[in-house]
């Protein structure tokens, strides 16, 4: 703890950062994100099991792009999602630094895109448990008992659009949801749009999502929606290799192809 | 408001005689925004166009529905109609009622109910066509040819005598290629060099062509009827505008042991060399790698001393030239697998061993054997020379699967020259199949066997190896219940199999096409393009694309020629609008493009750039896709993949798309 | 004693190749490198490829004149025809089965008794010892294969020589290599 | 760096001077052999021929034992040997499926994971760099190297860089000062495996073998193998029956050569045991180039 | 008598090889059922998912998709694009319990009329056989159902 402060006050002292995203604690001692421009504030920072949110999210703002030189607080998903967007070259204005806290709980800094490709691949994560267990069940499950399910989850969907917001993956500056010529998703919060938009967004996200789980952790009607692109990511590693957040080569499933691909669904 | 009109054809009985017409047009009338609707019995006609001219202008008509046959059938035909009667073409659309409809189904309510919805969908999207026009890119009327082979000069001399200037390239010192050492060609056993040389001449002397012999193209930018290429021309040592080509350098230049590229390595050239006799140019070059000047600083110095004309200069260098071209024809041709890539038959150790093209220069007038097969290693006359078709090709071990093609035809002439020139000489040729489809090519593989007594041994060869001056050949005779045989041969030529040449990936990258797994040039479709590449303007011509024997590879460069001509038969080459648009809008907002570029991988033909947009004070704002409409050919896939619509293809709009399937579905069907 | 190197007697021995060793034998096209290169070839009853091109026929008869056949026993599996062949056909593994097969079918040629016999001894040494004694092994073999004076000659020489230890090796616990015999032989 | 050792059942028997002179050229050099403790045979054709498994699990005890030893490489001059256990080994690594098989047969774990050394790899990267130093004759003659079927194929597991036309044979050779002749039958076979049930076969093969040999001038046969060499030397008699004239053409072992080289004793490298007799060799050293 | 139910089904097709085939089926008068409506599209590789869904929500019983062949598409590699994006499509909608069955994938070439027609009778009638595609529909009326969701839904939490 207190050697992230001190490294955090340090790179905002040399100027290596102007700006830097973490988290400190609210009154009620919950983590919430911070953001400290000051080697001073430094001491507020926190890093704990409850430091969940996905702070790369605020790259994509305004406020903080014109601080170009960021430092940035992160878990491995985080750092997972920030590689995934800089093979999507986006963050290409800003020059980042990361600080993470590894296995053995000693603070790791990674300075360039390189140092963080290193450090994802070493330290990889891979499907959280109850995730697992889920799918498993809803796989487990009949078409018709998954159908009934999901339209019971998406029944409480109120089309908030906070998986959205905290999905780093959204940085679309005009989402379908808001285009009109043609009006694709229906506004209306009634379960078919519902359907319509959750499954758009899987599918936009299939194969990029970094499994973070923010979505589904946001969502004031708990719906599971993460399951959807955890579910997704997992048959296209299989169908077709190749894991998100894992390079800065990126190797999008579907902006490419074999010639040999599966295509037994096919008549 | 939309006005759109909907014309039903009858198509004589065609429709009729299923479709309740009458009823569908008296329906469309009724649809949301159609301001005119009738049926006529042949829409294609001439009255029938009339009749669509004048209700366009007489109902103010916005957009209109041709209900009748296919649009692959008669689209152009009402389009022009609708633009005559002055409303933009692309706002016609074709609802197929009669391949899709009422051929295929009986005369009954559902069938006409069928032809009304098609109608409808249609009409659904007129309403959301927007006004296109053809994009105009302009050309320019030089063609640029890589590669100075038979395929290079074909298609260089049939695009300068279209009246187009040709800019040819040619990597090493002379035009002619792998045909000029060739000694007769298949199946008529006329010599190659007096068919080729005349062209070669053809080439030097028109004046439309301008020849860059010892020159490669450095790198291209640009697309079709605008490419940009650097050409390097590499330092001739000599200057050509003072040699005469009197040839007394080379014959007084003191380092006479280099291999000789000609002759396939079986005589020696000097370091100052011109390739062969009938040359194009006919004036030397200094291989600088072999000359003592240049290894030995500064040393030797004789042909520069000897030059009448003062034409040896040492200190010339590589020079880049810049040059613009509308069309670039590929056709750097192929290479063959030389005999020590064969370790079973010796690595290549044993000199009597040789390849194809070592073969014709031995049985070549032209050849270091004066057209007399003599072996190699001593000069012997050999008395039996066993023949070796599939020799690297065929053999998924040696990662050469696929058939090279040109072997079972040449390794024929091949056995036959021999046995014309020894008459009582005996030649063996193993093979595994005999594939001589091509006119006139079986009846010549037969005359080698039924008249010059070729004996032909279906097997492969396990092992060659040398057994007190000959050559033991270990194969088998599957036609006799796999008999070992073991022939005694003085001289063993292999039909190597034919491969891409070892530059061929860097020529591909820097063409930016594509190439298979063999480096081949890939075309742009195996049937229907099969001269053209995924990029536009480039065209191949030859073995560059799949290994090819002559008339393949003339026919496939006229071919190219003329797709070239084509091209250049307009000051601007027109294309279908029917391209994609990354949406741009003004400030502060420039485009909702993310700049991902997922899209890019996508798209076949690299016609996805990247834009930099700036504010006034020049600073990177963003980076946004753009589509460069020379080079689209407006697939859509992209379109499909962007995940924020930023993308959209003309003629078949998201917009459009969407409310085809609304128009077909939110009415009811009956 | 062999193991059963598979029982579906349903498969044919095309099929029953692919599944257990592996090779699909419709690669080959019939070029014949490999007979051309065989050491045995002017041994064999049938070609390494007419074995081939009989496994890809599949005409009745042929399984049973495959497996009676000289040739899968006198492969020395010197790996020749597989190192040379274009459609990298794993022949000498084809051998090998064909041999366990014939084996299984009881279809031993009675030519190629012997080197059977001298395979068999051979095992039957190791089982014992572990080890190979070729002593124990030349005696045991001349007795099944019952050409007693064949290759005596050498023997006392060989004595002479020191090149046939009197003495067996042995492995420290002979009983641990007669399990292992016994639980891959069921 | 540990060097564990595979004699194997031929090299205590008939290929006995193969060790012999193996042991005499590395302690010379001062190089140490560790022999895998209670090793076993590796099965050889016949458990390939008649058993898949055996074949596999025969040589995996050995394998297994040399880990238990905690051997990270194992050097098996026998060629046939080799063969087997560098074939087990490919197995054992590839298919987990056969691993757990095997080593459940064994009663003990086996990994495959150590490096087997051929002969050639084992002279190149340990006897080599010191070689020089100790070698004082040269053995100047004509020799036919011939390197045989198990050590030359398959290529993938006998790494030789040219399988058709191998030259580490040839190497070794130059280094103990002899001039290794270009033949043809560098790596046919000799029939090994019929060796005692079909010896009319093997004298075929080994006398077409002899023959190229003698033609092309060799004085002297170097080979790598017991199989190879037991033939072409115990087999002389049936091979010279072969033959339009007999042959009495020496036939050693590449380490008796090298070790003649280095002035080991002729005793000591055991070449008093050859049935066809190895003075030829012995009294070319020290003689003029050829 | 009850009169059989006709399923509505929507045709999304790519200009070059199946829309072609489709005309081939018409100048060789080959008859198939009239349930099916087509859209063309230039190529496979253009067809948006959300169109599926569109489709489905507008009141289509069941949907065939259908390109050039691997290998044939006129674009090169349109057609390879959409395999791979109707393969993750299709899993999605599998995954939420969608009947996928009511989509209908093939590839027919510009020379395939009879395939065309075939394939449009075969999936007409298993279409038929489903019935009418009312699990969308009813998507906005709210229904008691047995399995507890809430509880599997608290764990992924």
């Amino acid at each position: 703890m207190k050697e992230l402060q001190n490294k955090a006050a340090e790179l905002l002292e040399n100027g290596t950062i102007n700006l830097l995203i973490g988290f400190c604690e609210d009154g009620s001692k919950r983590a919430v994100p911070c953001f400290i421009e000051t080697a001073a504030e430094a001491n507020t920072l926190v890093f704990n099991q409850d430091c969940k949110n996905n702070l790369s999210v605020y790259l994509h703002k305004k406020e903080v792009k014109d601080a170009v030189k960021i430092g940035l607080v992160a878990n491995v998903a985080t750092l997972r999602s920030v590689l995934q967007l800089l093979s999507e070259n986006q963050l290409w204005s800003l020059t980042l630094t990361y600080l993470t806290v590894n296995g053995a709980g000693e603070l790791v800094v990674l300075s360039s895109a390189e140092e963080l490709e290193g450090y994802v691949q070493a330290n990889f994560p891979t499907c959280r448990p109850e995730d697992q267990e889920m799918l498993d069940k809803l796989n487990a499950m009949s078409r018709e008992e998954r159908w009934a399910f999901w339209k019971d989850q998406l029944s409480e969907c109120v089309k908030c659009y906070a998986c959205r917001a905290v999905c780093p993956m959204c940085y679309c500056t005009v989402c379908t949801t808001e285009c009109n010529q043609p009006q694709w998703i229906k506004t209306s919060a009634e379960t078919s749009g519902n359907f319509e938009y959750h499954t758009m967004r899987a599918m936009h996200l299939a194969g990029r999502c970094i499994n973070c789980g923010e979505c589904g952790r946001i969502c004031p009607a708990g719906i599971p929606v993460h399951l959807l692109t955890a579910q997704m990511n997992q048959e296209i590693e299989q169908e077709f290799g190749g894991k998100t957040g894992w390079s800065l080569k990126g190797g999008y499933a579907l902006n490419s192809f074999k010639p040999g691909d599966k295509e037994n669904f096919i008549k | 408001m939309a006005r759109i009109g909907v014309f039903i054809c009858h198509c004589g009985e065609n429709i009729s005689a299923t479709v309740d017409v009458e009823k569908v047009a008296r329906l469309a009338s009724k649809l949301s925004g159609v301001a005119f609707s009738v049926d006529y019995k042949y829409m294609c006609s001439d009255p029938g166009q009339t009749l669509i001219v004048d209700a366009i202008r007489k109902h103010k008509l916005t957009g209109i529905v041709v209900g009748a046959c296919s649009p692959r059938m008669h689209e152009g035909t009402f389009r022009k109609a609708a633009e005559k009667a002055g409303i933009n073409p692309y706002f016609c659309e074709m609802a197929n009622i009669r391949e899709h409809c009422s051929w295929v189904h009986p005369k009954s309510d559902e069938t006409t109910q069928k032809a009304l919805d098609i109608v409808r969908t249609m009409v659904e999207k007129v309403k959301n066509d927007t006004a296109l026009f053809p994009i105009k890119v302009p050309v320019t009327k030089t063609a640029l040819v890589i590669g100075g082979g038979i395929a290079g000069i074909q298609a260089a001399l049939d695009i300068a005598n279209a009246g187009h200037q040709v800019i040819l390239v040619e990597k090493t010192p002379s035009i002619g290629g792998h045909m000029s050492q060739l000694s007769e060609t298949f199946p008529t056993l006329d010599c190659s060099q007096c068919i080729l040389t005349p062209r070669m001449v053809e080439v030097a002397q028109h004046p439309n062509i301008t020849l860059h012999t010892f020159a490669e193209v450095e790198n291209v930018t640009g697309f079709i009827g605008n490419f940009d290429v650097n050409i390097r021309l590499k330092a001739k040592s000599v200057d050509f505008s003072k040699c005469t080509g009197c040839g007394s350098c080379w014959q007084k230049c003191p380092s006479k042991k280099i291999p000789d590229e000609f002759n396939a390595g079986m005589s020696f050239r000097t370091a100052i060399y011109t390739p062969f006799p009938q040359a194009v140019p006919n004036k030397p070059v200094i291989d600088r790698a072999n000359c003592t000047w240049f290894t030995k600083d500064g040393k030797c110095g004789v042909c520069a001393k000897i030059c009448p004309m003062g034409a040896i200069d040492y200190t010339i260098q590589d020079e880049i030239i810049n040059v613009k071209v509308g069309a670039i024809v590929t056709a750097t041709g192929f290479d063959i697998k030389h005999s020590d890539f064969f370790p079973e038959y010796g690595y290549g150790k044993h000199p009597d061993i040789i390849d194809g093209l070592q073969f014709e220069r031995l049985a070549s007038a032209s050849g270091p054997t004066g057209g007399e097969i003599r072996r190699p290693s001593d000069g012997k006359v050999p008395e039996t020379v066993v023949f070796l078709a599939c020799a690297g090709s065929r053999d998924k071990a040696k990662g050469i699967e696929y058939c090279s093609k040109i072997c079972c035809m040449y390794t024929a002439k091949h056995a036959m020259l021999y046995k014309h020139k020894n008459h009582h000489g005996k030649a063996y040729v193993f093979y595994m199949d005999i594939r001589s489809a091509g006119k006139s090519y079986d009846e010549f593989v037969r005359r080698a066997i039924e008249e010059d007594d070729v004996n032909y041994i279906r097997g492969r060869v396990s092992k060659i190896y040398e057994k007190n001056g000959k050559l033991m050949v270990v194969g088998v005779d599957t036609l006799l219940n796999a008999k070992p045989v073991t022939i005694e041969a003085d001289l063993v030529v292999l039909a190597t199999a034919v491969v891409a040449n070892e530059d061929a990936e860097s020529v591909a990258q820097k063409l930016h096409i594509s190439y298979d797994k063999h480096k081949f040039f890939a075309e742009a479709h195996p049937k229907l393009k099969p001269v053209e590449t995924n990029t536009a303007g480039i065209t191949l011509a030859g073995a560059c694309q799949s290994a090819k024997d002559i008339p393949e590879t003339v026919a496939q460069a006229s071919a190219a020629a003329a797709k070239t001509i084509i091209l250049f038969s307009g000051s601007e080459l027109t294309r279908e609008p029917v391209v994609a648009t990354v949406n741009r809008s003004a400030a502060p907002v420039y485009t909702t493009c993310t700049g991902c570029f997922l899209c890019q991988e996508v798209c076949p033909y690299q016609a996805i750039e990247r834009e930099e947009i700036r504010d006034r004070a020049g600073n990177l704002l963003m980076n946004a896709a753009r589509v460069n409409a020379g080079l689209c050919q407006g697939c859509g896939t992209c379109v499909a993949m962007c995940r924020n619509k930023s993308i959209d293809l003309q003629g078949f709009s998201n917009q459009q798309m969407l409310s085809e399937v609304m128009g077909l579905l939110n009415e009811p069907f009956e | 004693m062999e193991n059963k190197h598979t029982q579906n007697q349903e498969l044919s021995l095309k099929q029953q190749v692919k599944k257990t060793v592996g090779v699909d034998v419709q690669t080959c096209y019939q070029c014949g490198k490999c007979t051309a290169g065989c050491p045995l070839n002017e041994e064999m009853d049938l070609m390494p490829n007419q074995i081939l091109r009989m496994l890809q026929a599949e005409y009745p008869g042929y399984e049973n004149e495959i497996l009676t056949s000289t040739s899968i026993w006198l492969c020395l599996a010197c790996d020749t025809c597989y190192s040379r062949c274009p459609q990298e056909v794993k022949l000498p593994q084809i051998m090998d089965f064909l041999r366990q097969e014939s084996i299984r079918r009881n279809l031993v040629n009675p030519k190629s008794k012997n080197i059977l016999r001298f395979h068999r001894a051979f095992l039957a040494e190791v089982e014992r010892n572990g080890k190979l004694n070729e002593l124990g092994l030349t005696i045991d073999y001349k007795l099944h294969s019952l050409n007693l004076f064949q290759d005596l000659q050498n023997a006392p020489s060989m004595l002479f020589k020191g090149k046939l230890g009197l003495i067996p090796h042995r492995v420290q616990n002979p009983s641990e290599i007669k399990k292992l015999f016994k639980k891959i032989n069921g | 760096m540990r060097i564990g050792y595979y004699p194997g059942c031929s090299l205590q028997g008939s290929g006995r001077e193969y060790s012999e002179s193996l042991f005499a050229v590395a302690e010379k050099c001062g190089i140490e052999l560790e022999e895998i403790t209670d090793w076993n045979c590796c099965g050889a054709s016949a458990a390939h021929s008649l058993n898949h498994d055996l074949s596999v699990a025969l040589p995996a005890r050995t394998l297994a034992l040399a880990e238990k030893q905690g051997l990270e490489q194992i050097l098996v001059p026998c060629a046939a040997c080799f063969g087997r256990l560098a074939t087990a080994q490919q197995e054992l690594v590839s298919s987990e499926p056969m691993r757990s098989k095997i080593s459940n047969y064994l009663e003990m774990p086996v990994q495959g994971s150590a490096r087997i050394l051929t002969v050639f790899e084992f002279l190149q990267e340990h006897i080599f760099p010191v070689a020089d130093q100790f070698i004082v004759n040269k053995l100047n003659h004509k020799t036919a190297c011939y390197y045989g079927c198990l050590l030359s194929r398959p290529k993938d597991l006998t790494r030789l860089e040219r399988p058709e036309d191998p030259m580490e044979m040839d190497a070794v050779m130059e280094k103990a000062g002899a001039t290794p002749i270009d033949w043809a039958f560098k790596t046919e076979c000799c029939g090994a495996g019929l060796s005692v049930s079909r010896t009319d076969i093997v004298a075929k093969l080994s006398a077409k073998i002899v023959e190229d040999a003698v033609s092309r001038g060799a004085e002297s046969i170097v080979v790598a193998c017991p199989m190879c060499q037991m033939n072409l030397d115990l087999r002389r008699k049936e091979i010279n029956k072969q033959m339009d004239q007999g042959s009495d053409i020496p036939v050693l072992f590449v380490t008796q050569a090298l070790g003649l080289s280095m002035g080991i004793s002729a005793e000591k490298l055991g070449l008093n045991r050859h049935f066809v007799s190895t003075g030829k060799v012995v009294s070319c050293v020290g003689r003029k180039e050829v | 008598m009850a009169e059989t139910f006709e399923p509505k089904i929507v045709a999304f097709v790519c200009n070059w090889c199946t829309y072609a085939g489709a005309d081939l089926a018409g100048t060789s008068r080959t008859k198939y059922a009239t349930n099916v409506r087509i859209i063309r599209f230039p190529c496979t590789g253009r067809i948006d998912f959300m169109l599926l869904i569109k489709a489905f929500q507008n009141g289509a019983d069941g949907i065939i998709v259908s390109g050039c062949h691997p290998n044939d598409c006129h674009y090169t590699s349109g057609n390879f694009h959409a395999r791979r994006r109707w393969m993750v499509f299709k899993s999605l909608l599998d995954f939420m319990g969608f009947p996928t069955d009511r989509i209908t994938f093939s590839w027919v070439s510009a020379a395939e009329g009879k395939k065309w027609a075939d394939l449009v009778n075969e999936t007409t009638e298993s279409v038929r056989a489903l019935g009418p595609f009312t699990d969308y529909k009813n998507l906005d009326f709210t229904q008691f159902n047995q399995i507890d969701h809430e509880g599997i839904a608290e764990q992924s939490r």
